[in-house]
Parts: C-alpha cells; structure tokens; sequence
C-alpha cells in the first residue's frame, strides 16, 4: 500500500455499474468512495460482501476484495470473513429484499454477536433485479406485478429491527444526500461492533412511488439534541412518528466485539491444556 | 469352553443412566488393554422411551458390533419386552429382579437366567437409587471378567470432581453387585474374557464423531461454525472444547444455512474451515454447497447420517444420505463425496477431507451415520506427524500490472486463490459464472469451458488419491461393495465365510464421488457376482454404481433404522454363492 | 361437537407427554386445556402447528388436529393453514431456538402480515431436544455443551422483536404462574391478528441457571396502569428495565387482520372478469 | 422460390424495447393467424448487456426455434459483434444504419444486408428516439410480409391507455420504417410468409410460465406462495393478476423455504396449492419436500430451470436441476417429477401435475426451464371442460369411536385424508416416522414398512399414467430418448432425418420420476442405438436411465446457456447412423 492518500476514484474497480440511469446506487457507491479515501482505507485489506440483487452487484465495482454470495447470505458469509482473520476491514452491502426478506433471519444474530462489520442496505423498498415486485419495506397498497390489486403487507422497519437486535451503530442515510452517507460510512467503519446503516436509495425503474421527488419532503435529519445512546428513544423515533425519514446515527454503544469475546474464550481455553493437539488426545485415554 | 468375545447389551428407560454407565464399563475395558466396541440407540425424546447401550469386549481384534447379543441387561420391563424375542438359547438374561423391578420374565428354554435385585439394592440397602446403574456393573463385572478395578480406577477419576461422597457410593455399589452375584449367582454361561493384551499405551477411545473432531484439529482446522442436531452435535462438542485450545474459532450458528455461510467466508479468508451437521441440515446446506462449488471455496462438510426422510428417526441410523450428497443441488455441480468406515477412519478420512478440499478447491461432504457418530472404539492414538497436509495452491502476486486470473485455466485446471490482505491478488467470488478474471461472464463458450474446468480438475482423483481397499480371495464368487460403517460387519461376514471356505472378496471404497470407477470395473471383472449390502432403501450406492459404471449388482438393503449383523450378510454371501 | 361445555381434560389426547419430570411445559399445557376449556373451542375445528424441539411436541398432546413440521417451519405451515381455511383456528408452538434461531427469519413476516393465529413460545434459554446448548435466548456467559467456555453471544429478546414487527397482540407469561397464561391464551385467542404470547418456561433437565427457582424473584406482573396501546412505551418496558421479567399484555391493537385484506383482494380482482376461466383465456388472444 | 418459414433475431442492448417489440410482431403474427414460436434472452443485470428476441413465424406448423436465423436484425454493433459469426451466406443482415447508429458492418460474402437508420429515423424525424423499436418492426414487415395491419391493430390496443398520442407515434414509427424499406431497399432474400390460415379463434398466444399458471386455474388450484426468482417469476405474477379472481389466495412469502411451508399447510387444510421457483429456490425447499412426502401431503412445486450451478446464468437456458429433482433430500424420499416439452404441455402438464399430487398424496415436481418458461407460441385454447380432474382421497369418518389411521395400509397404499373440521378425524401430520395412526414410531418393522408404503404406492405409476409419447420408424437403427424442452428441436430434426431416409425414431418421457422403464427399455429394445440429447454437463437424464435400467446410451450434451438448434441433433443423428 503506498503511503500517499488514496484518492475516491482510487477505489474504483475496472468494472462499470450495471445500474439504471438515476439509479439512487450510484450516490451510495460514490459516497463510499468517498469515505474510503477519507479513511484512507487499505483496499487490499478489506472485503465487500454482498448478497444478490442490484444493490449486491456493489462489490464488483470497488477495488477491493469482494464475495457476490447468494440471495439473503451476505452476512453469514461476511461473518465468516471476519472471524477467520480479524485484521481484514468487512463490509456488507444489499438491498432490502435480500436483507430483510429472505435474509432477515440472519440480521439480529450478527448484531447480538456484535460482530465488526459494517451493514450497508440500500432500500429502494422493491425487488429491482427481478423488476419490480414488492419488497419488504414497500408501502402497504404497492401496486406491482405480483400485486397487482395492491399489497396486503405492512412494511418492515430495519432500524427498528436493528435497534432491538442489539446493534451497537444504527445509522439512516438518504441517497439524495450522498455527503451525509459518506459520513455514515465513515462513522460506521470506525465504529467497533456491528454497525447497521439504512440507506434510501430509489429505484426509478421499478418503483414510481418512493421517487427522489417524492422523498424531498420526506426526509429530514434528527433531531439536533438526539441522544444517540438512549435506546428506547431511538426505537421510538425508528418507529416513524409523523411519517418522516430521519437521516443520522439513531444509536451508538461501546460494547465488546465478537472478537474480544472470542479472544477470552480461547484464552480461557489455553489453560486447560499446555500440550496442543497431544494434550488433546490425553483426554481420550481410557 | 469359554468364549472370549462377548456383547452385552444394556437395556432400559432413556435417563437411568444406561448410556453413562456403557461409558464407564467400556472405557475400563479398553484401559485394561481389552478391544471394545460399542453402540448405542436413544429415544428420540428426552425422556421415556427405549435406550440401550451395547458393548463388545474381547482380548482379540472387533470388527463389529456382532450379532445380536450374549448377555442381555434388563433395566426395566419395556427394555425386557423389547428384546425378549432375541433371547436364544445360549443367550444369558440378567435381569433387575426377583424382587424390586417390574420384569417377570417368561420362561425361555435354553436361556440362562440371573436375577440381581438391582432396583432394591440401590433403593433399599444404598439409599440411592440412581446408583443402580453401578450394582448392575458390578454383577456385570464379577459375571464375565471384566476388569473391575480399572472399573472402580475410572470412577474415582470420573465422580473425583463431584465429591468423596459421590464415588464412595458408587463405589460401594459396585461392590454389592459383586458381592450379590457371588453369594447368590452360580455361573452357567460361557463368556468370560481373556488376558488382555499388554496394556498398549497409545490406545484412545473415543466415539466417531469425536474422532472426526480430533481428524479436524489433526488437519489443523481453524475455523468451524455448526448448528446443533442429532447425530452429529458431538462434533462441535468436541470442538467447542478443543479448538479454542489451539487457536481456532468455533461458532454456533443461527441455523445451518449460517453456519455454512459462516465457512465459505472463512475459508475465502483462508482459514481452513468446516461445518458438521445431519440430513435436514444438509438439505439446508444445498444452496451455499453451489456457491462454495461454482466459486471454488475449499470447505469440508461432515454429515452424520441418520434416519429420513425429514426428521425421520433421528436417533437411529441409515446410510441414506448419499444420493442428496452426490447429486443434491441445482444445476452442475461439482462435489467431492467421502464415506467413513468406522472410527479409526472418522479420524483419517477426515484429514483426507480436508487435504482434498484444499487440494481441488472444492467443498468435500464427508459421509458418517448415527452408529458410528455414537459408538466409541479403541483406536491407536493417532501421531499427527505421520499426518501430509496439503495446502492450497495459493496465489503469489509477481507485482506487475497483470490482472488476478482467480480462474485461471492451468494445466490441473486447479487456479491459485489469492487470499485477501495481499496488494495484487483482489477479485470478487461469486456465484454467478465467470471468466478467469472473476467477473460475470454470460458467453456459452465460457459457461462450457468454466463447468468443463470445475469438473476437469477432478478427472484423476482416482490417481491420485488411493480411495478403495480390497480384501479377499482373487477369482471370487462374490464380491461385496460395502460403503460407509456397514464394513465392519461385511469384514466379519467375510472372515467367517472364508472359513468356510466360500471364496469371497470385498471392495470398500472410502471415496464415493467422483466414484472410483477403474477400481470398481476391475473388482467386478475379478469376481462372478457383485453384492452391495447397504441401508437404505433406494440402493443408492448401487445405483450410482450402475449409473456411472453400468455395472449391475444384487441390492441387499435393510432400512429399519439399525446397522447389518453380521451373520445377516454371511447368511447372504451363502444364500447367493450356492443358492 | 356437542353442545356441552368441553372440560380441560377433554382436551387432552391420548398421547402422554414425553417431557421431563419438572418440564416447565406441563403448565403451558395445562393452561391451554383451560383456556380452550374456557373458550369452548372446539377441537376439531383447531390445528396446533409446531416445529421440532421438546416444546413442540406440543401437538401430540391435544385432541385437535396438528402438524409437527420442520425445525424452525412452524409458523409458514401455521399461516398457510389459516388461509387456505379461514374457519379453522391456528395455534402455533415451539421453543426459543425454534422460533428465534433457525425460525427467526418467519417471525417478522406472519407479524406484519397479521395472520389471525396464535403464537405460543415456550422460552427455556435453551435446546432441550438436543440436550442442552445455548439458545439464542441463552445469558451471555452460560455453559452448555457447545459453550463450555460460556456463551459469546447477548440473548435475543422476542418480546421486542415481536413489538417492532408490528404484532398487534403480545403478552409474555411464566409457567409458574399457570392461571395468568390461560388467560392470555384465552386473550390471544380472542385476539384478531397475530397474537404472539412468550412464556417463559424452565427445562430443569438442561438449563441449572434458569430454573423455577431462580426465576422466582425475578417475575412481576406488568405496572397496573401499563397503557397496552402505547408501542414505544411496551419496548421500552420488554427491553427489560432492572432485569425483571414482566408479565401480562404489553401491547394490542386493533388492526384488518390478513384475511381481510385478502379479501379485499378478492373482491377487486373478481371486478375484473364475469367470466371465470374463459376470461382469463381471453386475456392471452392475440 | 419463396420460403415461408422465417427466423428473426433481433438484438440489441437491454432496454432498447427489443422484448416488447418482439412480443407484439409475436401477438400481431398468431392473431392473423401465422405459427409463431418465440425465443428470448435478457442480460442478468437491468441494465447494460446484451438482449435478443427471436421470432419463428410460418403459415405451417413449427416444432422448434430453428437454427440460427434467418434474419438478424441488428439494434447496435454490441448485438452485431455477438451475432456476426453466425451471417451465413443466404442469411439476412438487417441494421440500424448506415448513419445514426454505432454499426459498422464488415464484409459479409453472401449475406444480405439492408440498412435502415432507425435510430436516425426515431430520434431526428420521429423526435422519439424510444420508438427505435418500431421503425424496425415496420421495415421487417414490409420486407418479410408479416401482417402490419394486425401489427397497428395490436399497437392501438396496446398503447390505447397510454393516451392517442403515444399510439400515434408508434405507427408513425412503423409507418416510416415501411416507406424507408420501399423507397430505399430491394429485397434480394426470399423469406416471405405465405397466406395465413383461415383465422382460427382458437388461437392464445402464451408464455410457457404463463400456461403453467394457465394449467394450475384449470386444475382449480386454490392457493399459492411463491417468492420471486427469474425465470419463474412469471407463473406468480400471472396467478397474482387472476387466482384471486377465481376466489384462491396467492401469497408472496419471505423466501422458498417459507413459501413451501405455506403451501403444505395449505394442502393439509384440504386445498390444491402449488409453489413455482427456479433452482436456487428448489436448493431451498430440500429440507421441507421431505416433509411433505414423510406426511403424504399432495402439493406441486414447478422449478423452471435455468443455468447453474449458485446463482449461474439466471435469464439463460439448462436442464440441470434433474438431478436435484431426483435425488434432492436427505434419506429416502419419494416424489414424482414431470418435465415439460413445450407451451402446450406447459398447460397440460401442470394440470397433470396436480392430479398425481392428489392421487397419490405426494409433492410432484414439474421441470420446466428458462427458454421455454419465456417463449411465446400459438396454442389451441384449452377447454377445461374436457379436462379429468383428480381429487384426493378423503377420509369420510364413519363415527364410531375408532382411532382415524391417517397412513392407512389400504391395498393401493394411498390412505384416506382427514380435512381439518371434521369430528373424527384428527390427527397430527409430522415429519418423524410414524405408524398408521399418526404418532411416532421407532421401531425397525414399522420404518421398513413405511418406507415401503411411500414408495410402493408409485409402484404402478406407469400403467396408471401414460407417461410417454413415441415417434418414428419401428425398427431404426437410432432411437432418440428426449425430455423436457429439447423435444422440439428432437421432431423436427427427425423429421428431416426421416425425410433423407434416415430410420430414426424417438421417445418422450414426460415422467421423469418414477421413470417410465418399461416404456424405455421396450424403446430401447426396438431400437438399434440410444442418443440422449440434453442441455446438462453431467447427462443427468442418461444418468438416471443407466441407473434405473442398466441401458447404456450415445451422450449428446451441450451447456452453454442456450437450447438445442435442431440442426445440430440432425448431423449428430447422420454422424451417429453413419459414422
Ligand atoms: C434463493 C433465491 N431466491 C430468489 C432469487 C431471485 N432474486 C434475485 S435478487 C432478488 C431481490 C432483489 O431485491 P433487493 O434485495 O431489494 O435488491 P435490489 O435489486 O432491489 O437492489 C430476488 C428475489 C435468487 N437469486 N435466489
Ligand atoms: C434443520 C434442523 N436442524 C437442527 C435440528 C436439531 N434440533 C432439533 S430441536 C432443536 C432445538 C430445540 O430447541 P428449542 O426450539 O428451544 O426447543 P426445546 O427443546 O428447548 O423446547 C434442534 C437444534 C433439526 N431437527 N433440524
Ligand atoms: S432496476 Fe432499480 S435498483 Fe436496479 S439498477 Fe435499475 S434503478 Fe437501480
Ligand atoms: S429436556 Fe428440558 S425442555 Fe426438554 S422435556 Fe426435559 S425439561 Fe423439558
Ligand atoms: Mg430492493
Ligand atoms: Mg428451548
């Protein structure tokens, strides 16, 4: 790694995002360009895992090491990741389909664990790579090709999600301000544990209702005086009072890492034997 | 004349403490330098229902857990009923009786009976009725030799933790099984045991999982992530134990989807990874064991046979598992299948595994079943420096401006895997198909090419690793394929059947996929007829013989959800040599 | 079904429970005879649906009908039930690793959908069928077989989940205290939408920490002006101020249930052809 | 002389329109009563990558996608750089030029090339540079005589909603496409469809998927769950627009594992309910598809296949998930698997499908695959009420105070159902090994003979079913098995075969499991050779037919993501007779 400061475009891999014209990706990958650089971020030391889906194409097009794994896994794979060499930098990508739908039961295990890694999910609240059926965070009523009279389902709230599973980051982010999200970013690769940020990012393929148009009144930061280490008070304000997308870190807790938890496992462990693998086989004698 | 090699077997309600005292007398056994062989069957509940444990001791070599039983224990009436029927003349019964227990046992001409009250003597004269378990080793002991010092040796080092107390009454109740049967028992029965062996130092006994455990950190695994389900749940035991001992990293998972994503990542990592699991955990696995094969992640995934399908029987034990092992999972996928004998090759076939993995870069599922998980065995202990470890071909950036060929079409069609950290050798696994350059690539040439190369690079592992073993005479006129722990018992059939002198071969192949073909078609051409004994229902593995070999054989399945006796198979070799 | 009242014991199959001496689910069931009782349900027309584990052998035991699924399927087997025969009531049950471990993935879907059934946990923070490792509600710290250095991991708080989700009937119960879980389940039961009741219920066979004892000191029922239509405040008090275990309905609210969106469905979609399936045929004429 | 039967491929990038327009020269063509026969390939990604839409239209009958093409029509030079190998002499290039467009044609010898400047035409005369499309379609038709009357008809009724103007720019569009080629182009080719058959009325022009869905209403389907998957997605979206006007439910679940549980709860509660996905997705619902045979519970599940293995070639063409279908699952458990042919057998089938799920209580897997899933063809409407409907066997309590057998031994091994709401008739489905009353049972005798049951209710499936369709000379010296899609391709290579002298026969399974042995093996016999063509690397058909039959076959396989040219079989029928 040169010593010399990376720059955004640094990150960038030979590989050109296949997304749509005014796909609200393009601002997350530019902002996490951006953080990078301002991190000044090793990429050869870190892993973008993702799932599938157009958000979890992500890792294709940035210069680091990456896995494209299967719909709904990025995050046992991710976890596999960081466990097996703590030094490496991870982080996670996809949509809300993959995330929350047939990835959700994944979600509040790495959270409990506080496994270090950043979660990035970009809600589009549809399925883009399928084009266009209703996805976990779509609005009730949706009208899409597999609800055609309008969807009977009340959407899912990941950060409300995240916040009761014990993140110990939960951020929101909105693709129309891709400044903020580089500074979500950055605060979540810094942080130590499992950092969770949610990210609106349209998709103006597929979904005609959660334009950028139609955000522009919607979202607003928090609160100024928001108290990110009060707990029940970010659920509350996850719980969307008012109907309004508020950007910003929601919580924040210094708590132990998996890893640090693992290290006094096998510290503990390593008293019960001086003898490695013989000492191992001593227990087996009869 | 006395016969130096008897079964026992212990039957009673699961929770009384069959399986621990099993434990107990078997460990003593193998201390005092006797070969022992166990096996045992749990309720599928925790508690109620039918457990047994079963073990057979001799001074000389076990292949098997035999047939049926010499000596049967009966805990309670259920247990009796149960077994009742495989009382044979010659068989000895020792019963909880004549007063204190629920049995009344039938008369059963020929069958030697012993009644040792152990219910009343725990209860009445010990004031702990738990400790009936250990009158009946005592009567046990004092009936046919078994080494009761070495018996009262490991109980003092086992209930040492939980007190003086503790072992004194054991201790005393094993003395009055002793004392009972001496005052009260004239001996009428054949079995005793012989002089055991010098006491061999370098004897362990562990059960097949354990040793598939104990394989794993001999190969130097360092990361492994499972989800808990029976029969396979002593593997991570075991580890969970051990592995943080050396380093490593144990990780129970959400489910076994998890747990297998888990090991992918950390294999891509570089770390040699694994998972453990049984059949509805398996069926679970198929869609990441795709990943792991079209992205060329080396992992290893030991599956403990049980009972199907669904949660069939899953205490009891099936070799059933082979089909979804060797062709579960949608589209062309590539695999490499390993099956283990019995717990010495739990051991061994689990370093191959991982040495295969690595080797080929391929996710290797490693086939065990329910009896051997469970049973222990005493096995040599294993000496890891006789072990060869095969590593990855790993990458090794030269520094020019060249792009990482993750892919790249070698001679061995094997491509050097570059493990994330170093500056040169960046790429994106992934599960759609790719180019050499790990990029998605679309073009039918590259799509053939790339599933030419992912099942190319297996073309000579026949070659290379040595995965049959035959036994037996030359021009044979019945030659057994056994797969999986129904060798042991083929093993014994065939012993005995050549002392008959029946002229009979063996083949048992310890790879299954890519399957041995050279070694099979030549087997079967040195013998005039092919017998695969296996448990299941479907012949799977003489199915897969036929379909990738075209060679037909006669199926002999059972599917009840216990292992082959021996003398079944040896009843079978006569049935089919002269018929 | 006769019109008489049905008893408890009416209930009871002829299949005897195969739990433990002491298992905290004898009280479960017994509480559910009761409520049923109460109720007059009538069991012929009422399907228990489980996944695999020692709770949710549950089934076998009442005279109704019932399906023991897969680990973890309880609850997508349950839903499919209830829709395909909206007359028939749906019970699901099972234990913590079932519906929060392997399961988890489920929960939030049946929640935000509202299916009208009931969801009985059994929590005995551990998995009794495979006796005994850790659970995902598990202390951190605990030993069990597979964590013989304790546990690594922070529990999973089901009642929290299950509030976020957007569940519109929770209620947490314990099995030393049987009267009271009758009458949630009677409450549950009564309840349209999703009603998910979490009862804490000691295995003494495998978890020595969490025992009827230990719990003694620790369970309290809910403050007695506690708001049940107050979201915020039920997460705040089921994120579990001062380590208690509260007992009683944290929350309920009255929202269309999933068969009456479905039948919205229904009838706009019948709008849109009088002819049956010859009008779908004429859809494709070229 | 003129030849009426034309191969267009149009080609383009994903998003040009290319699939729509197709679709509507498709509709135009049937609805004037031409043969249509469609084949589609989109890029995996939204965006970016290459599409193609191939038409086959004639006044006559048509079998398969042809060879090649006759026609290309070339939408921008990434489209013309993948196809311009296969410009053979005689073939037509028609293409977006000579200005305005990025192509620029090298020498083609004998090939046929006309310009036309659509995206000049489109974006400077039309100022609508999305109505490229139909330009084109305007130039095809004038100069292959497609009807372009019908084809404005369909846009007006297309597009009506979209408001008059939108409508008015696209016939302009094809207007302008029609007088460009009659001022500027002389047609030098001799494609040209002939008179169109009288209008049959009885004519739909349907997708694969959407004859599946078609299928399932017929058969009264009354519940589905499904999750999105491509290529399957079709069947959902198309049951979501009208299931629920017929009155059933259709859910979009969380993913396949919970959209099969769905489904299985639903047929327990007495409805007909089917799941559709693709490979990953049937990966998925492993573990529950054991389940659902254990219990005996009747359910469809149709998996379109597509390339594999992971996430593979999501929008191209296999057969590969045969193998999984097959064998998926750990222990051993039944199923029947069907594999569909072509559309019109997509609508038969399914509806077949259910009635062996009901009849024989048992998940039935249907095979379709990603080509024919997305092709369009001209289909006789079906008339559902010529259609057998099967219904299961209920289980009618008779009141007395007998304990309900849910797995009755009846003498056809099918036993009668209990449908919730019924006194008399409870019972817990489970997963575990039960006996005939419906709790769990562990012993050996009742295992053996469950399995047996599950098993041996099949046993007739052949006679009861007619599962295959056989074709050709009597006795020929090559006789062709062929399943699933390939089929087309098959008839009509044989067909030309046939028609050089060739004695070529064929035979079509549509049971893929139980497979058809008698029929294969009386095929086989009157057969001098067997070639089994197949889009897999493994040959998981000739596979299965050597395992179950011992028949050994010629191996015909090609993998890289598109189907069969009939062609191609033709010389390997001629390569194979005469070596
Ligand atoms: C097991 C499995 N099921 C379904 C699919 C099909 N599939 C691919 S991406 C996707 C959803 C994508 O939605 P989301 O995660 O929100 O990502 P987006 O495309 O909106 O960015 C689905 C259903 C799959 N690839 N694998
Ligand atoms: C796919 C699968 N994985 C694992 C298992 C093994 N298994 C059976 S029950 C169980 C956990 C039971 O724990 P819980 O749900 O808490 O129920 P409890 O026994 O404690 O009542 C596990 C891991 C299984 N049956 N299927
Ligand atoms: S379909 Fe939607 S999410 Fe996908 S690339 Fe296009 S705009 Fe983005
Ligand atoms: S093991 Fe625990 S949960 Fe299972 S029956 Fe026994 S006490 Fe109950
Ligand atoms: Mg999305
Ligand atoms: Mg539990």
């Amino acid at each position: 790694m040169t010593a010399q400061a990376l720059q955004p475009k640094d990150y960038k891999s030979v590989v050109p995002p296949t997304w749509c014209a005014g796909c609200g990706d393009y601002g997350v990958l530019n902002s996490l360009y951006k953080a990078f650089s301002e991190l000044n971020i090793d990429y050869n030391n870190t892993v973008i895992v993702s799932g599938i889906g157009c958000s979890s194409r992500f890792p294709f097009f940035v210069k680091t090491y990456g896995i494209h794994t299967a719909h709904g896994r990025a995050l046992p794979v991710a976890m596999g990741v960081k466990l097996a060499n703590p030094e490496l930098r991870v982080v996670a990508t996809g949509g809300d389909g993959d995330g929350f739908s047939i990835g959700g039961g994944h979600v509040p295990h790495i959270c409990r664990k506080n496994v270090d890694i950043t979660y990035i999910i970009m809600d589009n609240r549809i399925y883009g790579l399928t084009k266009g059926q209703v996805s976990p965070t779509s609005d009730m009523g949706m009208v899409s090709s597999t609800t055609p009279y309008g969807s009977p389902d009340r959407p899912v709230n990941p950060l409300a999600f995240c916040l009761v599973y014990g993140a110990t980051f939960v951020a929101q982010g909105y693709s129309g301000n891709p400044k903020e999200i580089a500074a979500l970013i950055k605060q979540g690769m810094e942080h130590k544990g499992f950092s969770y940020i949610n990210l609106v990012s349209p998709c103006p393929t597929f979904n005609k209702t959660n334009t950028f148009q139609a955000y522009k009144d919607l979202v607003e930061p928090l609160p100024d005086d928001h108290d990110r280490t009060n707990l029940p008070r970010a659920v509350e304000l996850a719980l969307n009072p008012g109907g309004k997308i508020r950007t910003g870190v929601y919580f924040e807790s210094d708590t132990p890492s998996y890893q640090e938890r693992l290290d006094e496992i096998k510290s503990k462990a390593s008293k019960f034997t001086a003898a490695g693998f013989a000492g191992i086989v001593d227990l087996y004698r009869p | 004349m006395a016969r130096d090699d008897v079964i026992i077997r212990i039957g009673g309600e699961g929770g009384e403490g069959i399986i621990s005292s099993g434990d107990i007398i078997t460990g003593a056994s193998a201390k005092a330098g006797f070969h022992v062989y166990t096996f045992k069957t749990f309720p599928a509940e925790i508690r109620g229902g039918y457990a047994m444990y079963q073990l057979r001791a001799s001074s000389k070599q076990i292949l098997s857990q035999g047939d049926g039983f010499d000596v049967f224990v009966a805990f309670n009436n259920d247990a009796y009923q149960v077994n009742k029927k495989e009382l044979k003349p010659g068989t000895v019964l020792l019963w909880d009786g004549p007063e204190g227990g629920d049995i009344q046992p039938e008369s059963h001409p020929g069958v030697i009976s012993y009644a040792v009250p152990m219910t009343r003597i725990a209860k009445d004269e010990l004031k702990a009725p738990k400790a009936k378990n250990m009158v009946a080793l005592g009567a046990i002991s004092t009936l046919f030799s078994f080494p009761i010092e070495t018996l009262k040796e490991n109980i003092r080092l086992k209930f040492g933790k939980k007190g003086q107390e503790v072992v004194d009454i054991n201790i005393r109740a094993i003395d009055m099984g002793k004392e009972y049967v001496e005052k009260n028992i004239k001996k009428q029965d054949p079995y005793r045991l012989g002089e055991p062996q010098a006491k061999d130092k370098d004897v362990i006994v562990i059960s097949g999982n354990e040793a598939v455990g104990l394989g794993a950190l001999a190969a130097k695994v360092e990361f492994f992530s499972a989800y808990p389900i029976t029969p396979a749940t002593e593997i991570a035991i075991m580890l969970a134990r051990n592995l943080p001992k050396l380093g490593g990293t144990l990780v129970q998972a959400e489910d076994e989807i998890a747990s297998l994503g888990n090991v992918i990542g950390a294999s891509y990592a570089g770390a040699k990874s694994m998972t453990a699991t049984s059949g509805p955990g398996l069926s679970l696995m198929t869609e990441l064991l795709g990943l792991a094969s079209i992205a060329e992640i080396p992992l290893v995934v030991a599956n403990v046979q049980r009972g199907g399908p669904s949660t069939g029987l899953p205490t009891k034990h099936e070799q059933s598992d082979l089909f979804t092992a060797v062709y579960g999972g949608h589209g062309d996928m590539s695999r490499i299948v390993l099956a283990v004998d019995n717990v010495e090759d739990c051991f061994h076939l689990t370093v191959d595994a991982f040495n295969l993995a690595e080797k080929y870069q391929i996710p290797v599922i490693l086939l065990s079943d329910g009896s051997l998980g469970f049973r222990t065995e005493g096995i040599k202990v294993p000496d890891p420096s006789t072990l060869k470890l095969i590593d990855r071909k790993w990458f090794e950036p030269k520094g020019g401006e060249e792009v990482y060929k993750r892919y790249e079409y070698t001679k061995d069609l094997v491509s050097p895997m570059s493990k994330p950290g170093q500056p040169g050798g960046n790429y994106v696994a992934t599960g759609l198909e790719h180019g050499e350059v790990s990029r998605p690539v679309y073009t039918p040439e590259n799509h053939t090419r790339m599933i030419d190369k992912r099942f190319g690079k297996l073309a000579n592992i026949e070659d290379e690793y040595k995965p049959t073993e035959r036994e037996g005479d030359e021009n044979a006129d019945l030659g057994i394929i056994s797969w999986g722990s129904t060798q042991g018992a083929v093993r014994e059939a065939l012993a005995r059947a050549r002392a008959d002198g029946l002229k009979v071969a063996a083949l048992y192949p310890k790879l299954i996929f890519p399957l041995p073909e050279k070694a099979i078609a030549k087997f079967a051409k040195s013998v005039k007829k092919v017998l695969i004994p296996e448990i299941n229902k479907q012949a799977q593995f003489a199915e897969l013989v036929r379909a990738r070999t075209g060679i037909d054989s006669i199926r002999y399945n059972i599917y009840g959800g216990l292992p082959f006796p021996p003398g079944d198979i040896y009843n079978k070799i006569k049935e089919v040599i002269r018929p």
